[in-house]
């Protein structure tokens, strides 16, 4: 396998895709032209890519739950009441963990446990086990678009049944899936799978079939700095748009300093956008998505609400497109769901309390955007570089080298020498920055910040300043002090 | 008492990295020898480990939901493995969602755990047991 | 009676003293010795005006819920309850609408009937009926400061024996504890009987003791123009501190435009500190209190604490001294203490994660600030002109002429003219500004902004707008849109 | 069907005046003939506009929690002041507290309320009801 950032031919296509759909007995019963007709079909208003385009129009920001279960009767109930009594504009299907990891004889054990102890027992729905027909049943029993929402490193066979059973939008990437849910899975295999899955969806927008795709921007939900997550995301979208997607939501998870999230969106979308059309990709359509606080939760379901609700806020005055909501119950368990409608109801009072408002430009708030965008430029341009031209090439390389570093990740292929820690403001900072190619000037500035904070709290700048930060939130503040 | 061997490691499909690398540092610290095999780590590798280390500890975390699967039959296989006195514990986010924690203690238990911890369970409370346990069983004192 | 803003002389002080401790039974046990014995011996810890200072100086916002039930025992419970369980900074003990009325007798078969019936028929703790003795059990059983919250227009014997009993704080005013509380008392009475209130801390301040005191800046808690309650804010710090008042807490209750809130807390601030300086109280120390949203509340807990949280991120991000917190039981009725809770902690966790986090200056937020002190200004000079010079005597002929006018106030003192209305971005502007003396300017200023929103809706400016824009918040949105 | 006249007010020490205003629009623009008494209303203002203005209808509004204490008694005294057949509605937040809705409900209706509402009452129900009960009281129906 000989990796390029290049669009696959039709000729390797379809020799991935004969091999895959036997991978497992519901992989026979995808047709691409069924799948055609189907999508065809599907109304405008399940169309996850349509309602996004419409929601940037009109700058609104909509609210998606994660939800998934055991079980497609207890799916299609789980859906429908997060829709009609949460109020989700967007509905996802969460995928479980065993089909993450293409386990999917484990999965058949979990679905029949599950219905033996009338209770979920995995903590998803094992969507390729139910095939098409299953997946269709969902999406025809719902009122708005499904996106499956998932952490798998190699999901071709999973993307092939979801979008051939009318799901219009697929959450992953090559890196984002691999680094945070992985442990040895090599970035050069998975981003060579994801390509096929953007490949299948280029191929579906060929023949005038919108589908959104978006890479996972929380990545591992813990201290990742707005840069670091940015440079993923601006890749991810690269690579997809190389293979013909058109709709891409980039995204970026709470770090909770107000100023620097809502600079971190701000830059996400203008540099992704920058890239995208220095690179060619003229058409595609740019959207964000922003993640509610994804690290530890406190167990206090009213403090829960109180972490939700800004995250909410914050969404809401970046003007994100989009806000991936949490629940009361997130240091527990998945939700039920009243428990997950309720984190849904909090998100969107504050989004309707907020419509129309956003952050007003600033010195902070540029000088924030200002540093992320270079901070994320020094790592986009050596990528560059070392590809000889070719962000796949350089992904691989540069994940090698640190050149990108993304904190607490599993994956033994992620450098993991760079340590994150909050400033003094409770932004999220560089604290050892192992290998990436900062600049003298912004390697000063995270110094300095980190400084500041070390002298507030009388003790040196370390790296228990990143455990206390860690555990900070689930016991109530955000910075972890002494 | 000399220094005890502790396997961690996050079992199955289960990629929750944040609380086995803090764990890793914290026991460490605390003086014990840690053998982390990681996340996504099935059953074997934790017996293998035990067993290559002569560890005197499996603590096995899970946090993403499965772990009610995942756990069964591991006290049984480390008794076939010739691991017959060792501690297992078990932390994390053990079952899907929020269930009553008695039940859950209960079913754990059954499957042969010495200590099954809640969520959010602090460091300093495994620290703890652990010293408690291991010098018990140094004495050969009913745990 | 001719009223007057000067200093209360000594006899008169002491002749109505005399007149108003024989009102009630329980008036003869306060014996000002004593009192000021005993209020030298309350903890530092206890005192609620240190505590606002310590604050002010170090930045931090601090969370105070309501409560009140009708016994004593059940009372300390939900107070060391809501100090401990739910993390209270600061004390409140809410005062019966009985004793508001001075209607004692009544608060004697509210306290019986409480006993029988085991719950509290009281909306709130009948501290006059307890008398010295009673509120002194308050005190010591509690850790942190009291402060009585009522909403009394003739609170002489309730201040009286609040402050003898060692409670540190009183909120209320001439104006605010009038025109959204009473049908029919005068302004002239209650501005009379509020300067015999603060002159009573004048007197403790002389003998060395720091008492707070509180105006009620949320009034009618219903689309309140930020000018109109700074308005009243400023004249009631003035009146205040002619009496003696030395540490006073301006209020301001949330509109739910974030950066007009922002703005009106700033406004706030510097406005009542020019103002004190310019009429010569200089050694005033100036807090603010941020309302978490007075109006009518969604009934849905989860929307509820939507708006609560919101409530506290903009208390955060204005940098207010104090914050008062809302319960997901708002919609229904008093909150158990359980909810009352969980209000504390939604809250306390928004203003944890934003500790030391502001609104950074922008030109939208400059442009609200001045607009806000602009229109005030029109306000206090009227007021001041008519008054001639003398600002009680200028309220009350201003309240009487419209120049000064609260929306929807049951009290027939007040003009009533004036119709507040969301513009498009949901901050609250004049529709109809009756008798307030505006500049051309501002009126054009109000009314443009509002045409804004008229063009978007497709209708006419018209009280219907009010209307819907009333409900808007307990439907689940910030502006009634058609 | 004449116009008919309401009696409304909020009872007892009640300031609330918010949903006072709003009622005496919407019911006027219903096309009631309204006279509002306005808040903080004794029982015996309730009763003495009713007589002047011959009214079908009293509507007390109670926000604050002392409706139960403020609201005892007054279908005795309507019948004493020879009110026989007039309609007593009550609405608002009418107990202290979230209580037992059909508990609440009982407890007014036996004071002798025609119709009682919990809160957030959308005005919609209050005239759709008002429009029933003075249907069937014209033609002497049982309510
Ligand atoms: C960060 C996070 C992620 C990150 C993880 C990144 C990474 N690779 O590490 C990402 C976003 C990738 C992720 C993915 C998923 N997650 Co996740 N995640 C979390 C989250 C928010 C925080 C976890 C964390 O890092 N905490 C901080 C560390 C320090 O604490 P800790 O992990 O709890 O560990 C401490 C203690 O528990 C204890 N402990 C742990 N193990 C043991 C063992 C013993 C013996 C002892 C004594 C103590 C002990 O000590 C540790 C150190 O203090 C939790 C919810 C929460 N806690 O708020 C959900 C959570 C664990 N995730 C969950 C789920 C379901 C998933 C997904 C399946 C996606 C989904 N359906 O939503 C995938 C999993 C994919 C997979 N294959 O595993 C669920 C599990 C549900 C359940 N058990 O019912 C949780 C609880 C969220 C929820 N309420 O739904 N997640
Ligand atoms: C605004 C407000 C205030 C303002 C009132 C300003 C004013 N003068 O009007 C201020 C801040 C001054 C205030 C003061 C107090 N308030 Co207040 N207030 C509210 C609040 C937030 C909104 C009320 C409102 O205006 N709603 C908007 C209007 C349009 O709706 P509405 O009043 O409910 O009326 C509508 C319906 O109920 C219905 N309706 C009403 N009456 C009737 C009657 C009939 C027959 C029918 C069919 C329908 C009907 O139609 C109306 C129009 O749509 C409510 C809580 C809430 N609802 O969110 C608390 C609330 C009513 N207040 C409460 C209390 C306790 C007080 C205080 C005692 C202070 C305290 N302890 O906290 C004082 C009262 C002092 C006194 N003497 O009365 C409590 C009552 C508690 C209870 N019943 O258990 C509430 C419920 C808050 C709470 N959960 O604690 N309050």
């Amino acid at each position: 396998m000989i990796l390029k950032n290049k669009r696959l031919s039709e000729e390797e296509f379809f020799k991935i895709r004969n091999e895959i759909l036997n991978g497992w007995p519901t992989g026979k019963d995808v047709n691409l032209q069924e799948a055609v007709d189907y999508l065809n079909k599907v109304p405008k208003k399940k169309n996850f890519a349509k309602a996004l385009r419409k929601a940037k129009l009109e700058g609104v920001t909509l609210a998606q739950p994660r939800a998934g279960v055991a079980l497609i009767d207890k799916q299609i109930e789980l859906l429908n009441f997060l829709s009609k009594e949460g109020g989700a504009d967007l509905l996802p299907t969460t995928i479980d963990s065993y089909t993450r990891q293409n386990r999917y004889s484990e999965c058949q054990v979990g679905i029949d446990e599950s219905i033996k102890a009338n209770r979920s027992l995995l903590n998803g729905f094992p969507a390729v086990n139910y095939g098409v027909k299953g997946c269709k049943e969902i999406l025809e029993n719902v009122d708005k678009p499904v996106q499956a929402r998932h952490g798998t490193p190699d999901s071709r066979l999973l993307s092939e049944i979801i979008h051939a059973a009318g799901w219009t939008s697929n959450e992953g990437g090559g890196i984002s899936y691999n680094i945070p849910y992985a442990k040895d899975v090599s970035i050069e295999k998975t981003i060579t799978d994801w390509q096929y899955c953007d490949r299948l969806v280029g191929f579906y927008e060929e023949q005038g079939i919108e589908i959104n795709r978006e890479p996972f921007g929380a990545l591992t939900g813990t201290l990742v700095p707005p840069s670091t997550s940015n440079a993923v995301m601006i890749i991810e979208a690269l690579l997809a748009a190389e293979q013909g997607v058109k709709n891409i939501t980039v995204g970026y998870g709470q770090c909770g300093n107000l100023i620097q999230d809502v600079a971190a969106i701000r830059a996400l979308e203008e540099q992704t956008e920058e890239y995208l059309r220095k690179f060619g990709y003229e058409d595609v359509l740019v959207t964000t998505v922003f993640h509610e606080w994804m690290g530890g939760f406190p167990e206090d379901e009213a403090k829960a609400f109180g972490v939700i609700s800004l995250g909410a806020t914050t969404a809401a005055l970046a003007g994100a497109t989009k806000v991936i909501v949490k629940t009361p119950h997130e240091a527990i368990g998945i939700p039920t769901k009243e428990a997950n409608a309720q984190g849904i109801k909090a998100t969107k009072m504050v989004l309707n309390l907020l419509s129309g408002q956003r952050m007003p430009t600033s010195k902070e708030l540029q000088l924030e955007i200002n540093i992320i965008k270079a901070e994320t430029k020094c790592m986009m341009d050596k990528i560059f570089e070392i590809g000889l031209g070719d962000f796949a090439v350089g992904t691989v390389k540069g994940f090698e080298a640190g050149i990108i570093d993304v904190p607490f990740a599993p994956s033994k292929y992620n450098y993991g020498k760079m340590m994150p820690a909050r400033d003094n403001n409770g932004a999220v900072r560089y604290l050892i920055t192992g290998n990436i190619p900062f600049t003298k000037e912004i390697l000063d500035f995270n110094k300095e910040r980190l400084e500041e904070r070390a002298r507030f709290e009388k003790r040196e700048i370390s790296f228990n300043m990143t455990v206390d930060d860690i555990y900070a939130v689930s016991k109530g503040k955000l910075i972890g002090r002494p | 008492m000399d220094k005890k061997t502790i396997v961690l490691g996050v079992i199955g499909s289960d990629c929750h990295a944040v609380g086995n690398k803090i764990l890793d540092h914290v026991l460490t610290e605390a003086g014990f020898n840690v053998v982390n095999i990681g996340v996504l780590s099935p059953q074997e590798h934790f017996i293998n480990a035990a067993i290559e280390t002569n560890a005197d500890v499996i603590m096995v975390s899970s946090l993403y939901g499965h772990g009610e699967i995942d756990c069964r039959g591991l006290r049984e296989k480390c008794e076939e493995a010739g691991l017959r006195d060792i501690l297992l514990y078990v932390g994390g986010n053990i079952v899907v969602g929020k269930q009553n924690w008695s039940d859950v203690y209960k079913r754990f238990i059954q499957m042969g755990f010495d200590r099954v911890y809640p969520p959010s369970t602090s460091t300093d409370t495994a620290i703890n047991d652990l010293k408690e346990d291991l010098y018990k069983q140094s004495y050969n004192l009913a745990i």
